[in-house]
């Protein structure tokens, strides 16, 4: 065991510092919706031509073909640098893009990923429904098969940048009358396609980043789907053995950044005498430092295996809910300044209340609990 | 001995309650019209222990916290306490002064139509004079236009220490409603929303959340009741029971308001559903009037 | 509403105080378990004696017959004058008699009631069985009936004053095959008949306070079968319906001492000056109060409806965790001390060893907030 | 950059755990038989990181972790720290002092057969000789006889400051041990243990603390194992990286010892049940080597 990094790892590292310390855009990613997409396909495109975009995405399809470790340093040192968020480009690089390398056709991963790895072509998801939020399985928007198109019909909804997407992963029930998880296909749908229509949702803090999506008799090509009609749950569910835990490097680092802002912040302003601030600060500071421990644990469990362990659902918990605590402590050292807050300011209190988000999306605190103490644990599922 | 209210108390409280609902429901508290404070006034809330209507603090305690449910207007506090210590009849508006003595930054909510603000100043209950074209914004909490004034005018201090126990002890009735208010959307959410095949509410992980809802909410309007009747009393420990009650309330409106939002997913997490605004209500309450620590240990001069 | 109480009721708390005042004995109760069964009879006959036992009993079996608020000033006072713990007359006059009062018949009545106030027999519980803890309604323990007697088979656990019992209100299965709440009966059970055999069980505070009670062909009496054969559920249920929350009042006074030392010793060692100290005290100075607050109001409630509200379930759950977060409390302001404690001491670290108790006696907190969420709120029954 | 074991070390720690259940069974950790200390010196687990085994300590804290999920004796931490730098061999007693400095009671683990014990004293691992015929009687945490010399004699601190992290490294071993022993006994009485005729690791209330604890033995044994590597590589932080390991670690042991006994009911109240053992000997170890707030806060000079 050893926390020390290669040599030619400590190299690696050193270049991503070297050009992210350069190019990192000094201008912040805009407030306005618009503005804020053609900012993000730049900076993709800028990270594409200087070879940073898909450090482990096959060569092939433009990637690096690095190991995970490199992609690891990459987002760590991108989140030092604090570059700018990937916005716009997040379900494409980090979502659809991987589950189409798994799982596409060669003519699909050619027409698509190159294209996502540029900034080129905008993605969004479809997966969650008004119904079928925790239970994903519970989805119940259907497409029926007419010729060689999918019909579809149905809902989805906390689809974010559906506005300004090209593209959608869409999970659709393509047998009629199939139950849960069986009968769902994964389907690249055209977000411009005829039929669709997208409902911005305003969140508590006042911006507008989701929106629920109608379809009525949206026609998709059948070779849009993706790993084969009614096979919809695996497709979905590959994705995360793709990532392999490193979604949580990002978290990780801008909470360790986190930490230190408010025990700045705690010290200047003396709130740090007050030992219930102290105590709380520490608790988080050990707690962070433990929190990349578990992702290079994470890791290595992947580098030495091939698959993460099945702590990675510990991790999602752990970081979701000590994310919320960072939130409230940033919130208690603001005191009476959060009176003044505004839809459409972007500060603490935006993130805390955004910050709600953590224990519900993606699977509900209480899910990943019951994912823990059966996966772990082995105890009787209960659901 | 009696912590229950009475038949005269059950009868007001139903029927606040059903006022509250036909005019003036949560749903509609992202903003209030400025109109409804005429029906305020007419229906005698403005000033239920001030000279005149001479109910108690423990009758004005179960109305507030039926109103604070509701989401009322936060300058009702302000006003409640104006009425019944400085003679000031309708509407006071409500000020906060960011440190507890003038010279900072004031903040005043539901100051149009006010001619003074009612806030708490060195420990005291104090009014100033606003200017006449004061109106305001919203802030954090939507349901209350919030202006600045900075520095912060003069306050003139009311006589009476009482003045500042009840202005904590209405403002922990609206945040023991806010509790309320949250507590029963998560129950009814649980019980409507269905997730694998079944009411979430039937899981014991939401379940639980509720139970916990009920237990804070339990607490708190108790010790609220209970400080009530110690001011009424002239309890010699008034101070220090209306001080926990503040602290109990501003814990289960805020914990509540959290809770509720995680009971509700991800519409919880909407502008458009309504846990967001018992949330931010209760984040307001914890500025209005908080306890003192020293006061609630015992150990204040 | 009001907190003040009536002259007259003032005038019985004078009487309550001064009686205890000269009364209370100097002396310990003793830490041997024969000396402490005889000093509990003996105490319990002086209560008897000077009137103060069975307050709000009926007349007719050695009660005085008063008010709620009565007893509820008596149990105050009670707690209040650091008077003995009622010991082994624990079951027999709290819970046993009670049970009796409402179910019993006329010589059920005439032959316990008066020797329980009088401290001339000891009862203890047997419901609870190795398989039948938080469910309560799986009792196993069967009696079959033979001419005009019972004839019992089984185990009972968690029994207090087993060894030194008299009787014991038992609930076994009378009806062979019945399922949960059905078929089961409250009988008399006398603790000297021959089959009966008594395991003590050592607590993790060393204490030996319960004990497991083996049933080998113990033959009870018919006439000893109380509120009919069949009904036992429904009998054991009734008993809370007469202490209608009174039971919580010694709770809630000795909290509120608790509270009092542990801030006297905090202001003594200087600990109150950290603030994570001076704020867990100022929460549970608030939550005792409260706890006051509503227990007052549930005996209101009582007093004006003739029953207790549903949130009775509330204030138990309330104090039990209050209770284990003043002993916490209590053992961080000890210190390394509760390194030297042994088994057989009585303090903190006793109080805090048998304090896990509070929240798996009678129903665990998780079955309380069931019971909570269904009741009060009105959420669907899932067991 | 590695965090899980390599082959060598897993064979190590699966032969630690085979002999561990053998040999040294939980169950047994009321009192252990001085005899046991032969063998423990016979494996090699007095002196890992001394001179001769040379093992690194990332090694010894997965050792010590599986040593800790038996309760092993609590020796076992000074005779490791004593072994690596002060050359003293074989058995050292634990010493606990009542404060920082010498001059008030000093508490001594598993003396019988050890001429010397070891502590912390003013924030450096120090040694002190002992009386000859120095006993002891089972205290809160019954496995190891304790003994108290009042006053604490003098001691004589290590030159070594990295003596004092390893010793709060290896106590952060056994407290994570610990945590997972009460989670393990906890998930398994939770698939055994039926009531309402199902496991009550069915019910979400009981299966959520179950969970709770595996999240806080994970996050406690993945600092513990980058603070071995911290202390191996010399890395600036080492202080901060093992300071934070023995806090969450005895967090863990205690939240999840507290834990084990509620999912156990009635019989996790008996002596007779293991649950108490763990919470016993999570307690205990919190008084070894305690984290200092501001080396975790950054705050240290």
């Amino acid at each position: 065991m050893d926390i020390q990094f290669s040599p030619e790892e400590q190299r690696f590292r050193e270049e991503c510092r070297d050009w992210l310390h350069t190019n990192v855009p000094a201008e912040q990613r805009p407030m306005d919706a618009a503005d804020a997409v053609e900012f993000d396909k730049a900076w993709q495109r800028r990270l594409f031509d200087a070879g940073w975009a898909g450090i482990n995405w096959p060569v092939e399809y433009g990637g690096r073909g690095l190991s995970i470790v490199q992609q690891v340093i990459w987002l760590e040192e991108y989140a030092r640098a604090h570059a700018p968020w990937i916005g716009a480009n997040f379900v494409g690089v980090n979502h659809g893009g991987p589950t189409l390398i798994i799982n596409a056709s060669e003519a699909q991963k050619e027409c698509h990923l190159p294209r996502i790895l540029k900034g080129e072509t905008i993605w969004c998801q479809g997966f969650s429904e008004p119904g079928a939020g925790s239970d994903l399985a519970g989805i119940k928007t259907r497409a029926r098969i007419e010729g060689d198109e999918l019909v579809v019909n149905g809902s989805k909804i906390w689809t974010s940048f559906a506005h300004v997407a090209d593209w959608q992963e869409l999970v659709v029930r393509t047998e009629e009358g199939s139950q849960r998880h069986r009968g769902l296909s994964w389907v690249i749908c055209d977000m411009h396609a005829p039929g669709i229509e997208i409902r911005p949702i305003r969140k508590i803090s006042g911006q507008v980043e989701f929106a629920q999506v109608f379809y009525d008799d949206v026609r998709i090509p059948l070779e849009n789907v993706v790993g084969g009609l009614g096979n919809g749950w695996k497709v979905a569910m590959s994705t995360l053995s793709f990532e392999r835990g490193t979604g949580f490097i990002a978290d990780q680092v801008k909470q360790s950044q986190e930490i230190a802002e408010l025990l700045e912040r705690a010290r200047a302003t003396g709130a740090i005498r007050d030992d219930r601030i102290a105590e709380q600060l520490m608790q988080m500071r050990a707690e962070v430092a433990a929190l990349r421990a578990m992702t290079y644990r994470n890791i290595s469990e992947v580098v030495r295996s091939g698959q993460p362990g099945p702590e990675a659902s510990v991790i999602r918990l752990f970081t979701s809910e000590l994310g919320q605590r960072l939130e409230r402590m940033a919130l208690l050292l603001a005191g009476d300044d959060i009176l003044d807050f505004r839809y459409g300011d972007d500060n603490q209190i935006a993130d805390y209340l955004r910050g709600f988000a953590a224990t519900i999306a993606g699977g509900t605190a209480q899910i990943q609990r019951d994912i823990i103490a059966e996966r772990l644990l082995g105890l009787p599922k209960s659901r | 001995m009696d912590l229950t209210p009475n038949s005269e108390q059950q009868a007001l409280l139903s029927a606040t309650a059903d006022w509250c609902r036909d005019n003036m429901p949560l749903e509609q508290a992202r903003s209030r019209q400025p109109a409804l404070w005429n029906q305020l006034a007419e229906m005698g809330w403005l000033g239920m222990t001030a000279p005149g209507m001479d109910l108690d603090h423990a009758t004005e305690a179960l109305v507030f916290a039926e109103l604070g449910r509701h989401l009322a207007p936060v300058g009702m506090i302000s006003s409640a306490v104006a009425a019944r210590w400085s003679g000031h009849q309708g509407k006071t508006a409500l000020a906060l002064l960011d440190r507890d003595l003038t010279g900072g930054l004031l903040r005043v909510y539901d100051a149009p139509g006010a001619t003074h603000a009612l806030g708490l100043v060195g420990g005291l209950a104090a009014l100033t004079a606003l200017p006449a074209d004061l109106g305001g914004e919203p802030g954090l909490d939507l349901s209350a236009p919030l202006a600045h004034i900075d520095p912060a005018p003069p306050f003139t201090a009311l006589g009476d220490p009482r003045a500042a126990l009840h202005l904590q002890l209405v403002s922990a009735a609206f945040a023991v409603g806010v509790a309320e208010a949250a507590r029963d959307m998560a129950a009814e959410y649980a019980k409507m929303r269905e997730q694998f095949e079944r009411p979430i509410g039937w899981f014991q992980a939401l379940k639980h959340i509720c139970a916990d809802m009920a237990v804070r909410s339990a607490v708190a309007s108790s010790q609220l009741l209970y400080a009530a009747c110690a001011l009424d009393a002239g309890d010699d420990d008034a101070a220090f029971h209306v001080a926990s009650a503040k602290h109990l309330a501003d814990q289960a409106a805020i914990d509540n308001g959290r809770a509720n939002i995680q009971v509700h997913g991800g519409i919880g997490m909407t502008d458009e559903a309504y846990p967001h605004l018992c949330l931010k209500r209760a984040h307001l309450l914890t500025f209005v009037a908080p306890p003192v620590r020293d006061v609630i240990l015992g150990e204040a001069a």
